[in-house]
């Protein structure tokens, strides 16, 4: 038992408990809120099991924004579920307890939790992260590799560093390396010559990679490896807020003025969030530019930012967020995001690279147009997902007033 | 500039994402179609001349590594035979159905948000044409979310004309978040036993490493994408939703559907079992044909006898699209030649003959107002070229002689006596046509032999421009039921692929 | 065991045992505004007092910039939280406030529906 | 691969939470619970895919900064891949979330309910008036439309109910 699982434990079980009762109290305030509280729960879950990353995008999605877009939406709907003549829905129930029976029968044979002989720690993984890696300090940028570090070596399960074999078909060295011992992600150089499973005709990504200049491993392969997936999630928010704007949008008439009762009797309130809109703005840009180092990224600090909008929409009134933000800009930026994503990726094929090649932005240095590319996609990203999810809130919201 | 053809398969996806972004600024009018015609043309083109590069190709296969990843580590786009042929369907009948589009979605919906209208359209031809293209398993959850989401909202704005389009909407949206969860829990099964995210890899994987492919993990993983994406095709008793997204959904919406997504769904589940897990473990292993064929047969014969009881003629198309998917679905779980290139040759003639159907049944709404039975009465004279490729269609359902349901058909019966003790499904292929003929002969007889209702307006032909990708569509249905050598060609050797290559 | 850990050691003790009272006045307490009132006080505190007991507790030499940045960092989330948890407690109070919602006295008990 | 509960228990606390949405979907008539239990469903999904990552004393895969030039090594790392996938899949769910809220706002206006059995019956009456259209006009056909004007005054009447007019949303 380590402490991950212990405290594991608990939390699931909170979550668990939490989970019950958003399905089975009435109200659907309590319940919204409750579901607030379970993404929060999650959250720890996530830091627990040292997923940073998504841990700080449920907070902020779930615990956030989808808790806002529920409030709003339960505004102009009934407050409470209609009472169900049976307490439990006997097909349902069955139902449910075949699909959990298959998926736990599924579970018998993988691998245990936190095994690092799982194939999934010594499969294709390790080789992604240790193809490329850099020698970078971060307040001084490149650095010379130091003394005696051999960078084609790996490292053994008890420290020593061995040569990676010259014969590519030789791949014994795998099963000695840390990586197969003891499924340990550790960076690592591989020899441009050298590729290992890697058919013949591919040229590596250079050896001075992005790898170095960003430590983040989620971000690099979020915005690397599966860039392309990331370009088409930016596009599934882009889409719902399309949808929305399609769905709820009233034609606007002339000289209609917008309805919304700004708080005008809550000082408090007002003061508070004048003080703290720069503060929340300035940690949303803090957020994805921060994105490479540590954990955070496009998605989060775009949600943040979007928070801050809210909050002033809330407290101020829409009118005024319209007056700063007017709709036909939030529209526009919401496609922006997008377009700077799949212009990158569209840019790396103009320098003669193949579609999201960020190496080939920069032919002098490739690591730093691979810098360059990720830095570019998450602003992408960030101006999408703040973008839409203030149009999201706006349109909900302006069902509301009416 | 860059070297198209090199960059072929990543533009055919990446056109239509850029282009469908700026189709919002392109303002009010006919700017918003204009601007989606010429994207989807585009698109058309390029997938032709995809077609025309895997065929020239000495493998057969064209791969494309996005980001120069290699293939095992990033996402692969990987197009042979299969995809490339239903890539073409895809974006040929996505460009017929936008040409379709300009008089009905003018008819159906608010003319303000046209762009909006337009941008969501060319992005769910984006999302289902990146699922046809790419060979990276996660990559089709996350397009499958695009074309999914544009859908749900596609299909719910249908609500200016019926309020049954929202919850249709609704429940679509549900019953298919489920399903794509299931697919998502699937490849997060297969992932966690084999390691890695791309298909072809995944199959290496599955069938190298010892023990792998027996063990439990495999087998549910299998079961809960059988479910997954029977629900995304809309596979018999999964069928819940497809009704009525068919019925209330604007009319070119309708047309675009019943022609694409539908069929998408089914390549994935072509990939799914025959690329991933093989057609050894598919078939073999597991009791997929039975299940798969019980569930085709029945969905045949039960949606026939429930097409004939409607007396909406949207829902009754509907209802017959997913007895004509049991078809499809019959086909591949035959998993012999004749049945596969049965069943991707019927992905090719259904899409035709449906989309040119519904395209039929648009310009009926565009004139009438209304698609039930009662409305087509006499129409057979006032709108000749609407119902006579009405008609044309409905023999292709059939699947009479000289239509491509007859060429479809054929290979399905070959591939029913194909195969021991399945000959009594070849009758459930008949069965299924009889029951077209009832419920086609309907229109026929009120169209061509019953008086125009008394209070029904004089109505005049439909536009010509929806008339002609109408024609086209039906004319091509012919045309491959008078000249199936082509068609042959591709789907005999996408079947042998499937069932041989992988 | 170091000093720095020794300290954190009586923040963290300090504010789990602040939470907790707070946790059972948010039983005990009869009604809507004495519950948020134990709640919202004693967290602050607990809060402040966790952050600040973890300050020791930074890794990362004292005499390097990256320690004390994450040491910042926790000051100011200490310092969002001192504004930001109070409001919203003022915000919910006064929101049942403006929707009816009575308080508890000892004569009129029928504050909350129970 | 010899498994012990012990081992792989934690995989069934994500089974239990994905049954608890399932069953919300499905047994739950009122849509925005159905929302809500759908976005259970999903993170007990992401919850599988969460605990695939994690390896025993691994730590957050963020590499550790490098210091005076000498990288330091300091693992084991957990595995980034699952956590990049279900960055995507949040993503995707607060986004089918959102086109489902809107959905319900809009059914909520049209029907006036958002519990599910209540609008399957309205939806029932819908299709039966639709129906009862299209018989009453035969019917009227048959005996001569004019003779029989209460039929095709009821009929005109069931097919108005039967359609909203187009346009017509408040």
């Amino acid at each position: 038992m380590t402490t991950i699982v212990i405290i594991d434990t608990l939390l699931l079980l909170l979550v668990t408990a939490t989970a019950i009762a958003i399905i089975e109290v009435r109200s659907l305030y309590a319940s919204a809120m409750l579901t607030s509280v379970y993404s929060l729960l999650m959250a720890l879950v996530w830091v627990n099991m040292h997923s940073m990353d998504v841990a700080f995008t449920e907070a902020a999605v779930g615990g956030g924004i989808s808790t806002i877009l529920l409030i709003g939406t339960l505004v102009h709907l009934p407050r409470e579920e209609k009472k169900l003549k049976k307490r439990l829905h006997a097909p349902a129930a069955i139902t449910c307890a075949l699909a959990g029976a298959a998926l736990i029968y599924g579970t018998l044979d993988m691998p245990n939790f936190g095994d690092p002989m799982a194939p999934i720690h010594h499969y294709r993984v390790p080789e992604m992260m240790s193809q490329t890696v850099g020698f970078i300090n971060q307040t001084k940028g490149k650095q010379p590799a130091p003394e005696g570090f051999d960078p084609y070596a790996y490292r053994t399960f008890n420290g020593a560093v061995q040569g990676i074999p010259k014969d590519p078909t030789d791949t014994a060295w795998r099963e000695t390396s840390i990586i197969a011992q003891r499924g340990i992600m550790v960076p690592q150089v591989l020899t441009p010559g050298h590729e290992p499973h890697h058919e013949a005709g591919h040229h590596l990504h250079p050896p001075d990679d992005f790898n170095g200049h960003i430590p983040n491993s989620v971000t690099s392969l979020l915005a690397g490896y599966r860039g392309y997936d990331t370009m088409f999630e930016t596009t599934v928010i882009f889409t719902a807020g399309v949808s929305l704007i399609m769905l709820l949008r009233r034609p606007r008439r002339e000289g209609e003025a917008q309805k919304s009762a700004p708080m005008t009797d809550q000082v408090i309130l007002r003061v508070v969030t004048k003080m703290s809109i720069p503060f929340i703005l300035l940690f949303g840009l803090y957020v994805i530019t921060h994105g490479e180092l540590g954990p955070g990224g496009g998605f989060q600090g775009g949600v943040v930012l979007a928070c801050g909008f809210i909050l002033f929409a809330l407290v101020f009134g829409r009118p005024a967020l319209y007056r700063v933000l007017p709709p036909r800009v939030t529209d526009v930026l919401t496609g922006v995001g997008v377009l700077i994503y799949s212009g990158t990726g569209a840019a790396c094929l103009f320098f003669g690279g193949k579609f999201l090649d960020y190496s080939a932005l920069n032919a002098a240095s490739p690591g730093e147009g691979e810098a360059l590319g990720m830095t570019l996609v998450e602003y992408g990203v960030g101006i999408t997902v703040s973008m839409v999810m203030l149009t999201i809130f706006n349109q909900l919201a302006e069902e509301q007033s009416k | 500039m860059f070297d198209v053809q090199a960059n072929l398969p990543v533009l055919i996806v990446t056109i239509p994402l850029i282009g469908g972004i700026l189709t919002i600024l392109t303002g009010r009018g006919w700017k918003p179609w204009a601007w989606a015609t010429l994207l989807t043309g585009t698109i058309f083109y390029l997938t032709l001349r995809l077609i025309v590069a895997v065929w020239a190709s000495k493998t057969g296969i064209v791969s494309y590594e996005l980001g120069n990843w290699p293939r095992q580590w990033g996402i692969e786009y990987r197009v042979d035979a299969l995809n490339s042929f239903i890539l073409c369907i895809v974006a040929g009948v996505g460009f017929l159905t936008t040409i379709y589009a300009k008089c009905s979605v003018e008819k159906e919906v608010p003319a303000d948000r046209h762009n909006f209208f337009y941008a969501v359209w060319v992005l769910a031809l984006c999302g289902l044409l990146g699922i046809t293209i790419t060979g990276d398993a996660f990559n089709v959850y996350v397009l499958l979310e695009i074309s999914s989401l544009t859908v749900y909202a596609l299909v719910a704005m249908g609500k200016d004309t019926h309020r049954g389009a929202l919850t249709a909407s609704l429940r679509y949206l549900i019953l298919g978040s489920v399903g794509a969860s299931f697919i998502l829990l699937g490849i997060g099964y297969l992932m966690m036993i084999t390691g890695t995210l791309n298909m072809q890899d995944m199959h290496d994987r599955l069938h190298s490493v010892p023990g792998i492919l027996q063990s439990k993990t495999v087998l549910v993983a299998f079961a809960f994408l059988v479910v997954g994406l029977g629900i995304k095709m809309a596979m018999f008793p999964l069928h819940m939703w497809l009704p009525r997204a068919y019925t209330y959904a604007p009319s070119a919406v309708s047309a675009l559907l019943s022609a694409t997504a539908t069929k998408v769904g089914v390549y994935m589940t072509f990939r799914f079992l025959f690329t991933i897990f093989g057609v050894g473990f598919s078939f073999m292993t597991m009791p997929t044909t039975w299940v798969l064929a019980l569930c085709a047969s029945a969905g045949i014969i039960v949606t026939g006898v429930t097409a004939l009881r409607q007396t909406n003629l949207k829902r009754m198309l509907a209802y017959s699209s997913v007895g004509q998917l049991g078809y499809i679905i019959l086909g591949f779980s035959l998993a012999n030649v004749n049945g596969v290139a049965g069943s991707v040759a019927h992905i090719l003639n259904h899409a035709l003959m449906k989309g040119g159907m519904f395209m039929a049944l648009g310009a009926v709404f565009y004139r009438m107002n209304r698609v039930d039975l009662r409305s087509v009465r006499g129409l057979g004279r006032r709108m000749p070229f609407t119902m006579a490729a009405f008609v044309l269609g409905g023999l292709g359902l059939v699947g009479f002689p000289l239509t491509a349901g007859f060429i479809s058909k054929w290979y399905l019966v070959q591939g029913c006596l194909d195969r021991p003790h399945m000959w009594p499904l070849a009758g459930v292929v008949l069965v299924g046509s009889l029951l077209a003929v009832v419920y086609t002969w309907r229109v026929v007889e009120a169209a061509y032999f019953q008086e125009p209702d008394p209070g029904a307006p004089p109505v005049t032909e439909a536009p010509t421009l929806m008339l002609v990708p109408m024609w086209i569509l039906i004319g091509a249905s012919v045309y491959f039921g008078i000249d199936a050598t082509g068609t042959s060609k591709i789907t005999v050797t996408a079947a042998k692929a499937l069932l041989g290559g992988s | 065991m170091a000093w720095n850990e020794i300290v954190c050691t009586i923040f963290l003790a300090l504010g789990c045992v602040v939470t907790l009272t707070g946790s059972v006045g948010l039983v005990r307490m009869p009604d809507f505004y004495a519950r948020l009132h134990t709640a919202g006080k004693t967290d602050s505190l607990a809060q402040l007092l966790i952050l600040f007991g973890l300050v020791f507790v930074t890794p990362g030499p004292v005499d390097e910039i990256g320690g004390w940045l994450i040491r910042v960092k926790l000051l100011m989330v200490g310092m969002i939280l001192i504004i930001a948890a109070p409001t919203a407690t003022h915000a919910i109070t006064k929101a049942a406030h403006l929707s009816g919602l009575k308080p508890w006295t000892k004569t009129d008990p029928g504050g909350e529906p129970k | 691969m010899t498994a012990s509960v012990l081992g792989i228990y934690n995989y069934w606390i994500y089974v239990l939470l994905m049954m608890i949405g399932l069953y919300g979907v499905i047994a739950k008539p009122n849509l925005i619970k159905q929302a809500i239990a759908l976005g259970l469903f999903q993170t007990g999904i992401f919850l599988y895919y969460i605990s695939m990552a994690v390896i025993d004393g691994g730590t957050a895969p963020v590499w550790t900064t490098i210091q005076d030039g000498a990288q330091k090594f300091e693992g084991p790392y957990d595995n980034p891949l699952p956590h990049v996938l279900i960055l995507t899949a949040i993503v995707v769910s607060v986004s089918v979330l959102a086109v489902a809220l809107a959905l319900i706002i809009n059914i909520k206006r049209r029907y006036g309910t958002i519990e599910a059995d209540e609008i399957d019956e309205i939806d029932q009456a819908d299709r039966l008036a639709e129906y009862a259209a299209g018989q009453a006009f035969d019917a009227a056909d048959e005996a001569e439309a004019e003779a029989q004007p209460a039929i095709r005054a009821a009929a005109a009447a069931a097919a108005h109910a039967g359609h909203a007019h187009p346009g017509s949303h408040v």
